[in-house]
């Protein structure tokens, strides 16, 4: 029972990091109409900024000082990239993000190398907050679900209670009313794509000392957020939060129970071939469901997109 | 286009083979390996190690063959089977004889196969393939061919010598078993299995399992498990992001006693750990870098260590490589006869620099050497890695392991 | 049942909780000319929609030639032929004008979903294409990439699309929208060459072109068809010019 | 769009008449295929010209969902990998099992796993085209990939899986045991491919694709169903993308994960699109462009793969229509006889353009070394000249070169762009 709550509490981890990040791709998306592939790059920046300035200063002015870098690059890729791409149509901006996503990842490599940086959670917050039997949870774990959350409740606030929000949210449910907006409408997806990319690079500061701080960091990711706000509905703030922790938590139970293959081909009545080790099926037979954790939510994609194309939580189609 | 296209082409490859003629008074040893993407930075220590292997080892006591120089041409195989193959076929186009690779078993795979069949339809090409890391048991054993040779100990020799250790320490009781779910993940864990149940049977396995390999993003999930098992040592053989996600988890979850890895070390991932892996980090590898072997292994290593200040000498058998091939090529007095290059370093003996005896098992082209237990630790360490003060330092060794384990190879001889 | 060519009854449509579209019945006899026209807003674009397979009424049914086809796709609707034009430009901006009439011809020309077939090497389906752009008064810019044509020739062009396949009921949405009075003069006579012995359904704002063309007119406030009847009929009707007439007629340009 | 200027030919191509100029490309095609083995006759460099048209035939049949339907995929390599992979099963089945299966048949089997498997898959990923589409596709592709790691029976792991081509029985004497065999069977296979790929571009359903990539919503009141229309072009690409994956396997004579993974799914979307999507030839442009670059530029350069990119996101930002639009915008002055009035300007600006290129190039050269190379490791060689990257006076040579390329380029700009509006304006030439 003990170990169902600490894969609750690892999973809401799991689960917030990813909405930071998805919370950002879902509003350029509702805004710009572009799924921005480059996203999880954003986040990886995210984590080398903080690190270089961690170098410098400590953890916590990278904390403050990386993702305002990541959202000002996010905006300069915005006014000078994207928005020359914007005119040939979604395909040209998708295959514009992707090979911005490559690009940047290649740029880590040009200034940062190829090994791993050693970038570290600060002193103050090494510890073991509380342990349940015997499993420490690390503090600096407690503290990212505090930041995430306070992350969703200000977007929560600036949505339903600004003016600025109002018109973000109505663009959410009608994209066309973006056209409305005036003049100012070029200014506004390079604000949005600005805060989109710092929201990931908060993700990125936040991520880099738990998950490692390496060049590989955003293709880990990358797809996996596609797959959160695809799942949770493409422009639903509330299905990106619920995809998020269910993902999360998909992903924390499915690597903590040794499940087999064996057990539910037996329990359904079959019996395990004899020539186990030549038989065409013995892949099937050993399978396990951590084994296959990862590639759960790809399989939930799918099967989402195939019959329910508007997400779960989304009102319109992908 | 096409044809301007192609008009480079044969500029280029005119350029690259002419580049070459002019040095054919050395012995070239092709070096195909990850230069470029995730895993450069192992190609890339291991590409430094070999030049100033070549040139401190051979080249400065007058080369081979009474005055040729070794000469390593570095080509990148991004880590992809299908790129080593190309590369291999350049190499060979340029007259080299010699292929070293070590990262990735898939791609050592690869070449043993192409390099089979190559030298059967080109007897007169014929090219020796210098395995120098790729430690996936098959490669000596059901896939083993005379043009292979394996310098590093393989997955079952350094669990054999691992288990060794393990079964002298009462304490454990529980071991819990984690790998990449590929082949190199398996091998480990099938001997881990084998070794344990024959030298330890009291000992539980209380978990063996194998997760996606470069896919797991938390490995907050398995250190759970593994704390839930209560096992007393884990076992593992992931290599890269993998080896540092996992390890950070599990000592994040409060897990202090040992984790017995095979790769946790260098490029990024010694400074990583720190001092949260002292005490329960250790590595099986061959080697013996702290403390230095000799007077000689110091020296040499400080040499390295004045040439490359960011660079490690993760992979300390490339020495044997060199020092050995060179030895052969002298024995047979050129460096065209590969059948007779592969008989000379058949069952040869060799004084290791770093303190161990290596012997090229004749049978399956598998070298046995010693195999330590090294503890990732900042206490009398001489070389650290990635200069973090860190570094692994010898907790004990077994002498010659696994000289005598069987193996399925059925070496065909030409 | 009957021979009318397009039969409506009850047809109703709603989107969440606004019916757009309340208890339709309406019947078009063959080679009829039959013109819906209406103030913005009140449902003749749906009507349309509802009636070529994009939307499916909420209640009710259509019949094409007396056959239930409210549940079909709009590619089955073509297939028993019903040809549609669009009141935005909707044509191949990509394709030569010559490609665009060729797309239209394929299937009714049999080639369905051939790739057995070269389209280059089929004489009777370029002779076809031809005779068709002679029809519209486009031979002379079959090679013109569509995008690139003046306004008033791509609603021409869609017009020869349209009546491409030779379905025998044609519905054209709006064709003469944003013209000036020359073009649409020159619009209307074409209309009126290609779909000569068709059956013919056309919604229209211009009500010059409703009363020149229609043999019958349907008016449609609010979702409900007010009044349908000949030309003069309609002007006639008091609820017609209390609803709708009186006001567009004379604000109409 | 197909070929360049094409669609002017094909409307008035009398109906059954051969269009001799028509088919001097492909006459060109077999003849330049014929000779340049005894080009390029090292074993390096014929299998540099096999991979060229490995890739070549993958990347045409990538664009008939992409340029040609409309459809982006980001999952493609799927369908090369599942045809190379039951390819190499064969074989393995010809040399242990005595299967009767000469070798130069393979290709059409690995053709039709890639259709069966295109069947399967484009029953419901084509529903839809745009997002949604793109989605799936990624989605099956990662599935795939991670499949090819758990199946080993099928995919043999990270290893893969290899097999011996010249144990089939042997026709006319040829065992294919030598490069040149095998590069003489890719060109047939590429000249076959590429005729069908091109010839299915002309087919009705073909030029469906095409309409149902400009205006979906057009094509269904035309009588297509843009679900089929979509899902025959999906199938035909899988069938060729396979026939692509059995030369693989002839040639490398090994399939592994990676042929299967989103790496190589990207680079073929990568290729596809700097040849250009809206031409027929513009993936073959692309392939080779791509190979050389792969293969030459990595031998003399660490960081090709940042070159690369950047070439990727400047021909997305300023040549949406790819190495062959560049081209391609040159036939309007060609037509109006106005070509030889774009030497000059073009003369003027290819010093400043290399300039720029070249000092740009040396900038990242000289901080990637004076950041990544050894210590001790001060010299480095750039066009032939060797000199210290850690002193200062090669890398501001290197942005003083950039820099005033730069400014050549803003003061030469105006005047060539009046010189190109020239060109191809219809007015007479002044």
């Amino acid at each position: 029972m003990s170990l169902v709550l600490v894969n609750l509490l690892d999973g809401l981890v799991t689960g917030l990091l990813l909405f930071m990040l998805c919370s950002g791709l879902t509003l350029i998306f509702s805004m710009m109409g572009v799924l921005n592939f480059a996203h999880a790059s954003f986040f990886m920046l995210g984590a080398y900024f903080a690190y270089q300035i961690s170098t410098y200063v400590g953890f916590w002015p990278g904390l403050l000082i990386a993702p305002v870098v990541v959202g000002v690059a996010g905006a300069l890729v915005e006014r000078y990239g994207l928005r020359r791409v914007h005119k040939h149509g979604h395909v040209p901006e998708l295959i514009f993000t992707f090979g911005l996503a490559l690009l940047i990842e290649e740029v880590v490599q040009f200034f940062w190398g190829k090994s791993q940086m050693a970038f570290e959670e600060p002193e103050i917050l090494k510890f073991a907050a509380f342990s349940i039997a015997g499993n420490a949870f690390p503090a600096y774990k407690v503290f990212m679900i505090f930041v995430a959350v306070g992350i969703f409740l200000a977007l929560l606030y600036i949505l339903t209670k600004t003016r600025v929000g109002m018109i973000i949210q109505a663009a959410l449910s009608y994209p066309e009313t973006v056209q409305n907006l005036g003049h100012n409408v070029p200014l506004v997806f390079m604000g949005v794509f600005g805060v989109g990319t710092a929201l990931a690079g908060l993700a990125g500061v936040m991520a880099g000392p738990v998950l490692g701080t390496f060049p590989g960091m955003a293709v880990v990711l990358g797809s996996i957020v596609f797959v959160t706000i695809v799942v949770g509905g493409l422009g639903s703030l509330w299905g990106a939060l619920a995809a998020s922790l269910l993902i999360g938590w998909l992903q924390t139970f499915a690597a903590s129970y040794n499940v087999t293959m064996k057990d539910v081909l037996t329990s359904v009545g079959l019996s395990e071939p004899a020539d186990l080790a030549t038989s065409a099926l013995r892949d099937l037979w050993t399978l396990t469901l951590p084994q296959i954790g990862p590639i759960l939510p790809y399989l939930l994609m799918v099967l989402v997109l195939a019959f329910r194309p508007q997400g779960l939580f989304g009102k319109r189609e992908t | 286009m096409r044809k301007l296209a192609g008009l480079l082409l044969g500029a280029i490859i005119a350029i690259s083979s002419t580049a070459m003629a002019w040095a054919a008074d050395t012995v070239k040893i092709a070096f195909i390996d990850p230069l470029s993407g995730p895993f450069a930075a192992t190609g890339e220590q291991g590409l430094a190690h070999y030049r100033f292997a070549v040139d401190e080892l051979v080249n400065k006591n007058g080369g081979v063959l009474g005055g040729k120089k070794l000469e390593i041409v570095p080509f990148d195989n991004k880590i992809s089977a299908k790129e080593s193959l190309i590369q291999l076929k350049v190499a060979i186009d340029q007259g080299i004889r010699f292929i070293a690779q070590g990262n990735s078993s898939g791609v050592a795979n690869a070449l043993t196969e192409a390099i089979k069949k190559h030298n059967k339809r080109n007897p007169d090409k014929r090219v020796l393939f210098m395995n120098y890391s790729a430690v996936d048991p098959a490669l000596t054993n059901a896939k083993c061919n005379f043009w292979h040779f394996r310098f590093d100990a393989n997955a079952d020799i350094k669990m054999d010598a691992l288990t060794d250790i393990i079964a002298k320490k009462d304490d454990i009781k529980k071991i819990y078993l984690i790998g990449q779910d590929y082949s190199f993940g398996k091998a480990v864990a099938a001997a881990a299995v084998k070794y344990i149940g024959a030298k330890r049977p009291d000992i539980e396995i209380v978990g063996n399992e194998l997760h996606p390999i470069g896919k797991v993003k938390d490995f907050t999930p398995y250190a759970r498990k593994i704390m839930a098992s209560g096992a007393d040592a884990i076992i593992t053989g992931n290599w890269g992001s993998d080896m540092v996600g996992l390890g950070k988890s599990v000592l994040a979850s409060g897990f202090k006693k040992p984790i017995y890895t095979y790769y946790a070390a260098s490029t990024g991932i010694t400074k990583t750990f720190g001092a949260d892996g002292k005490g329960p980090l250790k590595l099986v590898q061959e080697g013996m870098i702290n403390p230095p072997a000799s007077e000689r292994a110091a020296a040499y290593m400080k040499a390295f260590k004045a040439k490359h200040p960011n660079k490690d000498m993760g992979q300390p058998r490339i020495a044997n490589v060199v020092e050995m091939l060179a030895k052969a090529i002298d024995k047979v007095g050129n460096a065209t006869d590969m059948v007779a290059v592969a008989k000379a370093l058949e069952g040869m003996e060799h004084e290791g620099i770093f303190g161990s005896k290596i012997v090229m098992r004749a049978k399956d082209h598998q070298a046995i050497q010693d195999v330590h237990i090294l503890a990732h630790t900042d206490e009398d360490i001489t070389f650290d890695l990635d200069n973090s003060g860190f570094g692994l330092k010898v907790e004990s060794t077994v002498k010659m392991a696994a000289a005598d384990s069987a193996t399925t190879c059925k070496m065909k001889r030409p | 049942m009957s021979a009318a060519a397009i039969e409506l009854e009850g047809m109703c449509k709603s989107f969440g909780r606004v019916e757009i579209i309340r208890n339709v019945s309406l019947s078009i006899t063959k080679g009829e000319r039959h013109a819906i026209i209406g103030p913005n807003g009140a449902g003749k674009s749906t009507m349309f929609n509802l009636i070529t397979g994009k939307y499916h009424p909420t209640s009710g049914t259509v019949r094409l030639h007396g056959e239930v086809v409210d549940q079909l796709k709009p590619y089955e609707i073509n297939r028993r032929g019903l040809s549609r034009s669009f009141q935005i430009t909707n044509i191949f901006a990509k394709m030569t004008v010559f490609e665009n009439i060729r797309c239209g011809l394929l299937w009714s020309m049999n080639y369905k979903y051939s790739f057995w077939h070269l389209v280059d090497r089929q004489p009777g389906l370029t002779a076809r294409a031809h005779e068709i752009l002679e029809q519209i008064n486009m031979a002379d810019k079959h090679a013109t990439l569509a995008g690139v044509l003046t306004y008033a020739e791509q609603r021409a062009l869609e017009i020869g699309i349209t009546i491409a396949g030779g379905a025998d009921i044609i519905m054209l949405d709006e064709p003469t929208a944003g013209m000036s009075a020359s073009e649409t003069e020159y619009i209307v006579e074409l209309i009126r060459k290609v779909t000569e012995n068709k059956t013919l359904v056309v919604v229209e704002h211009d009500m010059g072109v409703v009363f020149d063309l229609a043999d019958r007119i349907s008016v449609l406030v609010y979702g409900e068809i007010i009044a349908s009847d000949t030309p003069q009929n309609v002007r006639a009707n008091p609820a017609v010019q209390e609803a709708y007439l009186g006001t567009v007629l004379e604000g109409a340009d | 769009m197909s070929l360049a200027g094409e669609t002017n030919a094909s409307a008035q191509a009398g109906a059954n008449s051969v269009n001799w100029l028509r088919l001097l490309p492909w006459g060109l095609a077999v003849v330049l295929l014929a000779i340049l083995p005894f080009v390029f006759g090292s074993g390096a460099g014929l299998t540099v010209l096999n991979q060229m048209a490995i890739t070549i035939i993958f990347a045409l049949a990538y664009n008939m969902l992409l340029g040609q339907g409309g459809m982006l995929s980001f999952g493609h390599a799927v369908y090369m990998g599942l045809g190379g992979f039951f390819c190499v099963h064969l074989m393995n089945r010809v040399e242990f099992d005595g299967l009767w299966l000469p070798l130069p048949l393979l290709p059409l089997f690995g053709g039709l796993f890639g259709l069966l498997f295109a069947v399967i898959v484009g029953s419901f990923s084509t529903r839809r085209a745009g997002t949604v589409f793109a989605m799936i596709s990624l989605g099956v592709g990662e599935l795939i990939a991670a499949c090819s790691i758990i199946i080993v029976a099928f995919f043999g792991g990270e290893e893969g899986v290899s097999a011996d081509r010249t144990m089939g029985p042997a026709l006319l004497g040829i065992d294919f045991s030598s490069q040149k065999e095998v590069y003489y069977l890719s060109a047939c296979w590429l000249l076959i491919s590429a005729a069908a790929m091109y010839l299915y571009s002309r087919t009705p359903v073909g030029r469906m694709a095409n309409a149902v990539r400009d205006n979906e919503e057009r094509a269904e009141f035309l009588g297509y169903s843009q679900r089929k229309v979509r899902f025959m072009s999906f199938c035909a690409s899988g069938f060729f993308a396979g026939i692509a994956g059995a030369l693989f396997a002839i040639n490398f004579e090994i399939l592994t994960e990676e042929n299967l993974n989103l790496a190589t799914s990207g680079s073929v979307l990568l290729i596809t699109f700097l040849g250009g999507v809206g031409f027929f030839v513009g993936p073959i442009i692309g392939a080779i462009v791509f190979t050389l670059l792969q293969t030459v530029l990595s031998l003399f350069t660490e960081i090709w793969q940042l070159y690369l990119g950047i070439l990727f996101v400047m021909t997305v930002m300023f040549f949406p229509f790819g190495l062959t639009g560049l081209i391609a915008i040159h036939f309007r002055p060609y037509q109006l006889g106005k070509l030889g009035t774009l030497i000059i300007p073009y003369a003027l600006i290819a010093g400043p353009a290399l300039g720029f290129a070249l000092g740009s190039a040396c900038v990242m050269e000289i901080l990637f070394h004076a950041r990544h190379a050894a210590l001790g490791d001060e010299t480095m060689t750039l066009l032939g000249v060797s000199f210290n990257s850690h002193s200062p006076a090669p890398l501001l040579l290197a942005v003083a070169v950039a820099g005033l390329s730069v400014w050549a380029l803003r003061k030469l700009l105006p005047a060539f762009k009046d010189a190109w509006d020239e060109a191809n304006h219809a007015g007479d030439a002044s």
